[in-house]
């Protein structure tokens, strides 16, 4: 807290020796009340991890409840409480907040050049709505869990679920106002705080996709927050909203939920693509092919991603007019995608590509998001729609985005700037090899469900007629995998945290204001207020191209 | 008070309220009048108008800068997307292929 | 703290970027307010579209009186508060507190008219439970709704007056100065809050009148 | 039903088949250009490999964005428009598709015959004509879901929903509740049974003598007292229900509203909702006096109601 900070002299003397943020006060009140990104960025980063793996054990008892087809491990009803827990967990207490709250809280600042992001104090209450919202989440795991599907369908969540939805539903509600803020801070922040010289189309990727993420945070937050408000109202006060007795239309609730959970979708992918640019680009050596496309794309995905919603909606009763609308759109909406893909692939076009453990993940997100996004084209598509919708071909569809795209991203970005998070090295042996099983973990895993979904498996059947065992049981099987590649990081990052080699300052050359400041970065960012002269990504003479390995990038974007 | 202080701080402010406390007698006069036409689209545009004058000499659109303009039409067109396409919807549900 | 460590710490690089960007940030969080009632909204659109007469018929009992009483409340407070930014922007401090105290009173008054109508609109037992007094689909969903937004605002309206009571403290002990954030940050809020009701007032009670 | 193979039992079937395995064609030639490009840069342009790495003009950069942008645009729309058009056809409803009714409750299918045979749980259908199931749900929703037809359907409360299928071959295949609708979802499973027509026949005769649906709903109607006032000579106003169903019926606020089931269900459930030009709003609502059960027959014997030359 601000009596402990360190009482320093005035800026305009540079000392070469501030303490790291880390180092800036030890008590327990100077970190859970701490208005520094970077503490924040931790306090999430801790938070989610908790989240993360309540989920992932939520997943485990699932997937063993699935390897055989009439197994009573778990009851019907125990069942359904855990994919939901497992769902809402997943959404709103991991993958929403991952990126953007710790590399993006740590990160933005510190790309544009700024001290800290615009309301600090705000960026705190958003970590502390985050956690009201996870304590509201524990409350009704602990008075029984809820059983409606992340999606709190009515009438089924109003009228009929003997479960703690109250509870759920609030918790979603107010993390859905931490998110709200976030989006604020973030957007203020990309606004008003660049450095000198900092110029929109200097930003990095990464600083783009958070500032389209903000602004779908801020702009769909809200009506999933009303929805939700309205279906607590309708169960706790009985007042008829979406109850057909009285008129009320259920597929009301659908669009507002969904109007809120497609481009909620792309809250959770347009970090990662942001993330993906930056690892791309500095282990291939070269800037990233295309920049303002890669940007305009990004945009484009937040506007568009909002006129899409109802292709979760073909086989509910909408009009079928309003499907092909939607249908229509969701092919456009694929289109900035598909640039990406072929972006990120054309910038390893004549670079000097080098495989550190975070370009492993990266490549591994490349594969797996072109295959969720392609499958999901095939869901934009009507009548196979009308034929996989709620079978576990839509499971597997946005695994392989959120758990194959997002994770893995998440796992690059972790991995890519842990030096500078952290000033420590990881063990690149173990990292690599966690890269690998992920990527082969996952597979085994996840591909078994599209298969399951094209044989007409339903989703949330908690026992399945014998025909589909066998693809269960493989993926039940790569799940164990999966679960041990995702243990691996837990070990050796927190080993790295007490025995890693100490990173310099840059430990990648790459290029960005953040490599330019120390590792950790002090209190304050940075020594002197950073100011811009060139393009991002400034990895080599554009007229030569990357002409020796390990060339250091020219130093043109770096302080003063 | 000089001039300009007297103009920004009680003339502007009471002029608008003035209006609005027009429109609101006129809507609420509008609404009484047995079988008027079109009365809920003149309900709605009479709001729409006050909002309108609210935002721009209360809330000071009049001089802001084309940033929080942007921002301020942002929330109304998202909220656009919303019910054109839920419309999209609700008003060909009857029609059949 | 000393002046140089705030310099240090904070992320603004002096005061008028700082005052710019608190009220740029207020505008981005009403943008989400918008979508906030805009989706309640929806939901009113939805049942009068699907049910058109007996919304009509359900309006008609709502309490035209307390309803345009109380939004002539709300739009002499965005007056008064208006007129609180201004005067402290020219420097009129006495005169921002007058007009923040008036503020007060008036959205205090809002409340207290809004639970008489509460009152009343019980007593006519249009609470829309297993006693409500009219029939027909479409007439509990609007009262449903009509319960929910004027909750939902009145809500607001105290959040609000929380903002309103910080800044009269604040100026209490001179602590507002001209441009101050806080001062825009509380009116843009307080004025949003007003253009809910008023888009409310014709959803509520200009609807069904003879 | 094996693990590795499903039948294709409807005309939609093979529709959506062609239309899947174009597009899995489509997409795994993507997919493959993206992966071998990536491997192929990955090992040409690895750090310090011989490689040549000129530089790239800028105009190369600046073609090649914009034609990957506009190729990708118009296969979308070519895709888009090949399979909306095969959708659009599959989905306007034969005009006089056989009709059989769903009452869908948590977790059990109820499935009553035109005949009106009643069976749960299992649904059976004569091949090679279309049958449109008319169905509706008393609780949640639920979603009848026929994998080997390629189709389903959300089942809803308060409303009905159609789903128009022929099947191709006559057997028996499995039918799923898609749409949780919490305990049991996973046991609201049964199958449906194709049976050729002249089979379709025999089965039918061979269930126990009963009375046909709208031989129920005459029962209904006379016990629910409708006759009361639609009845001949009744002492109330009201319209006469004959050759109703179909017609345009001109409503007291002015417009048309066509006479389908949705039309019925609503007319005696929510009575205010259409009022026909020139009657009084007196029709009592029979929401929560008759369930979804008899409303099924109720509709069939209006729908009987052909009108009086
Ligand atoms: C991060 C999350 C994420 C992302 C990014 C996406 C992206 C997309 N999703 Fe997905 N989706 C979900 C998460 C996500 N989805 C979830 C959670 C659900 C289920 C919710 C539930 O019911 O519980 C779902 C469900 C879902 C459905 C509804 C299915 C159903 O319930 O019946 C549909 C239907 O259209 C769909 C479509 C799409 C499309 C078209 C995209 C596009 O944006 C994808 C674009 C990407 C590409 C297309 C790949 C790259 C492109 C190329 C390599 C170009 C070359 C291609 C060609 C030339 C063909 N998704
Ligand atoms: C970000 C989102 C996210 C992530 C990361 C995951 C991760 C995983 N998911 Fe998740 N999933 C969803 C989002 C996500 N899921 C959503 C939204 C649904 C829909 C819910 C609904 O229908 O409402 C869903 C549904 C869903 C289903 C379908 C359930 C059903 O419909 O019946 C299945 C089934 O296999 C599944 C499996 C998995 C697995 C194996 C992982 C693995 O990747 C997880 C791996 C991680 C671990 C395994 C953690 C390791 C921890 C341990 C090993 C500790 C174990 C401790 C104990 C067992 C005590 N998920
Ligand atoms: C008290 C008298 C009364 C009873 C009992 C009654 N109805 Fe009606 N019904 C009316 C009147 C009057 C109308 C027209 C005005 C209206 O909609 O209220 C009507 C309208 C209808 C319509 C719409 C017809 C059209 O042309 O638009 C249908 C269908 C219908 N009734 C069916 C039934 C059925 C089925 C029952 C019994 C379950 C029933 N009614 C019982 C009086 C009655
Ligand atoms: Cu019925 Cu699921
Ligand atoms: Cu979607």
């Amino acid at each position: 807290m601000r009596d402990i900070e360190t009482p320093q002299a005035a800026p305009q003397t540079p000392e070469p020796a501030k303490p790291s943020y880390l180092a800036d006060g030890h008590t327990v009140a100077s970190w859970i009340f701490t208005t520094d990104h970077k503490r924040i960025a931790i306090l999430y980063a801790l938070s989610i991890t908790v989240f993360f793996f309540i989920g992932g054990a939520a997943a485990t008892l699932i997937r063993i409840q699935l390897f055989t087809p009439h197994n009573t491990f778990l009851t019907a009803g125990q069942y359904n409480r855990l994919f939901t827990l497992h769902g809402v967990v997943m959404v709103w207490f991991f993958l929403v907040p991952s990126i953007p709250t710790t590399l993006g809280n740590f990160l933005l600042p510190l790309m544009i050049g700024a001290k800290d992001v615009a309301l600090p104090k705000i960026n705190l209450l958003s970590w502390w709505l985050y956690l009201g919202g996870a304590a509201l989440t524990i409350v009704c795991l602990v008075c029984g869990g809820v059983d409606t599907g992340w999606t709190f369908y009515t009438p089924y969540s109003t009228l009929y679920s003997n479960s703690c939805v109250l509870a759920a539903a609030a918790g979603v509600f107010v993390v859905g106002f931490s998110s709200i803020l976030t989006g604020v801070n973030f957007i203020a922040t990309t606004h008003m705080l660049r450095a000198p010289g900092m110029t929109w189309f200097r930003l990095p990727l990464f600083v783009w996709a958070i500032y389209a993420t903000s602004i779908v945070m801020v702009l769909a937050t809200p009506v999933l927050a009303m929805s939700l408000l309205l279906v607590m109202v309708e169960r706790v006060f009985s007042i008829p909203v979406f109850d057909p007795r009285f008129g009320g239309d259920p597929l009301l609730f659908q669009h507002l939920f969904w109007f809120y959970s497609h481009p909620a979708v792309y809250i959770m992918v347009l970090p990662a693509m942001g993330v993906i640019s930056e690892v791309i680009a500095s282990e291939a050596r070269r800037r990233v092919f295309g920049y303002q496309a890669m940007v305009y794309a990004m945009v484009s995905i937040a506007i568009i991603g909002f006129m899409v919603w109802g292709h979760h909606m073909f086989v509910s009763g909408q009009s079928p007019f309003a499907s092909v609308v939607f249908s229509f759109l969701s092919f456009i909406v694929a289109v900035p995608s598909a640039i990406k893909v072929f972006n990120w692939t054309a910038t390893l076009y004549r670079g000097q590509i080098r495989f550190a453990a975070p370009m492993l993940y990266a490549l591994g997100f490349l594969g797996l998001f072109t295959v969720g996004g392609l499958t999901g084209l095939f869901l934009a598509v009507v009548p196979i729609d009308v034929a996989v919708h709620d079978t576990y071909f839509i499971v597997a569809h946005f695994h392989y985005i959120m758990v194959g795209g997002t994770v893995s991203a998440f796992f690059a970005g972790l991995h890519y700037w842990w030096p500078k998070i952290t000033g420590r090295l990881y063990s690149e042996w173990w990292a690599k090899f966690a890269a690998i099983s992920m990527f082969l973990g996952f597979n085994f895993t996840f591909f078994p469900q599209f298969i399951l979904g094209y044989l007409g498996m339903p989703r949330r059947y908690h026992q399945y007629p014998d025909q589909f065992q066998i693809w269960n049981v493989l993926s039940s099987s790569g799940a164990v995998v999966l679960a041990v590649a995702y243990l691996l990081p837990l070990a050796y990052l927190t080993w790295s945290l007490f025995a890693g080699r100490r990173a310099n300052a840059n430990p990648w050359d790459a290029t960005g204001l953040e490599w330019t400041t120390a590792s950790p970065p002090p209190r304050a960012n940075f020594e002197t207020r950073p100011r811009v002269t060139s393009a991002p990504y400034d990895y080599h003479d554009p007229d030569v191209g990357p002409t020796q390995p390990n060339q250091p990038p020219r130093q043109t974007q770096a302080a003063e | 008070m000089t001039r300009r202080e007297l103009k920004s701080v009680v003339l502007v402010p009471l002029a608008t309220w003035a209006c609005l406390c027009l429109a609101l007698a006129a809507t609420a006069a509008y609404a009484f009048i047995p079988d008027a036409p079109i009365k809920p689209i003149a309900a709605l545009a009479i709001a729409a108008f006050k909002v309108i004058l609210i935002a721009a000499f209360f809330m000071r659109l009049d001089r802001a800068s084309a940033l929080i303009r942007l921002t301020a039409a942002v929330g109304f067109l998202w909220l656009s997307f919303l019910f054109i396409f839920a419309f999209a919807d609700y008003t060909m549900r009857a029609v059949r292929g | 703290m000393s002046q140089s460590a705030q310099l240090l710490h904070e992320p603004w690089p002096d005061r008028p970027r700082e005052t710019e960007g608190y009220v740029f940030a207020m505008w981005i969080f009403l943008a989400t307010e918008v979508l906030f009632f805009g989706a309640l909204m929806a939901f009113y659109t939805v049942n009068r579209w699907a049910h058109p007469a007996a919304v009509t018929q359900a309006a008609a009992h709502t309490d035209f009186w307390f309803g345009t009483i109380n939004t002539a409340i709300l739009l002499t407070s965005s007056l008064t508060i208006a007129t609180a930014d201004r005067a402290l922007e020219h420097g009129l401090p006495r005169l921002a507190r007058l007009a923040l105290w008036l503020t007060l009173a008036f959205g205090l008054g809002f409340l207290v008219t809004k639970g008489f109508e509460y009152r009343k609109d019980l007593e006519d037992h249009l609470w829309p439970s297993a006693a409500f007094a009219l029939h027909g689909a479409g007439a509990r969903p609007f009262w449903g709704f009509y319960w929910i937004a004027t909750a939902v605002h009145a809500v607001h309206v105290t959040i609000g007056l929380g903002l309103i009571g910080r800044l009269i403290i604040l100026s209490q002990r001179r602590m507002l100065r001209p441009r101050q954030a806080s001062m825009t940050v509380t009116t843009l809020y307080w004025h949003f809050v007003d253009v809910v009701w008023v888009v409310l007032y014709a959803l509520l009670y200009l609807v069904g009148r003879p | 039903m094996n693990a590795f193979y499903l039948p294709q039992a409807s005309t939609q079937a093979h529709a959506e088949d062609r239309i899947f395995l174009t597009l899995l064609i489509l997409s795994g030639v993507v997919l493959l250009l993206v992966l071998a490009l990536v491997i192929g840069f990955s090992i040409r342009y690895r750090a310090g490999s011989k490689a040549r790495r000129g530089p790239l003009p800028a105009w190369i950069s600046h073609e090649v964005e914009i034609g990957w942008t506009v190729a990708t645009f118009f296969l979308f729309l070519f895709l888009f428009w090949w399979t909306i058009s095969a959708q659009l056809r599959l989905q306007i409803p034969p005009a006089n598709a056989f009709e059989i009714h769903v009452v869908a409750k948590q977790w059990m299918w109820k499935v009553q015959q035109p005949s009106g045979v009643r069976e749960i749980n299992t649904l059976h259908a004569p091949a090679g004509i279309p049958v449109k199931l008319v169905m509706t749900s008393q609780d949640v929703i639920h979603s009848f879901a026929v994998p080997a037809f390629r189709l389903k359907q959300d089942v809803l409360p308060g409303r009905y929903t159609e789903m128009t299928f022929q099947a191709t071959q006559p057997g028996t295949y499995q039918l799923f509740c898609d749409q949780y609708c919490g305990l049991d979802h996973s046991a609201m499973i049964g199958k449906v049974v194709i049976l050729s027509a002249a089979d379709y026949a025999h089965w039918i005769a061979a269930q126990p003598e009963g009375d046909s649906l709208a031989a129920q709903g005459e029962a209904i109607f006379v016990s629910s007292g409708c006759g009361g006032c639609h009845g001949q000579g009744a002492a109330v106003h009201a319209p006469p229900l004959e050759g109703l169903y179909g017609s345009d019926v001109p409503l007291a606020g002015g417009g048309f509203v066509h006479a389908d089931e949705g039309f019925l269900r609503d007319a005696i459930l929510q009575p205010r909702k259409n009022v026909p030009a020139g009657y009084e709003p007196v029709m009592p609502s029979f929401q929560g006096v008759l369930s979804e059960d008899q409303l099924v027959p109720l509709i069939a014997y209006i729908k009987s109601l052909k009108a009086k030359p």
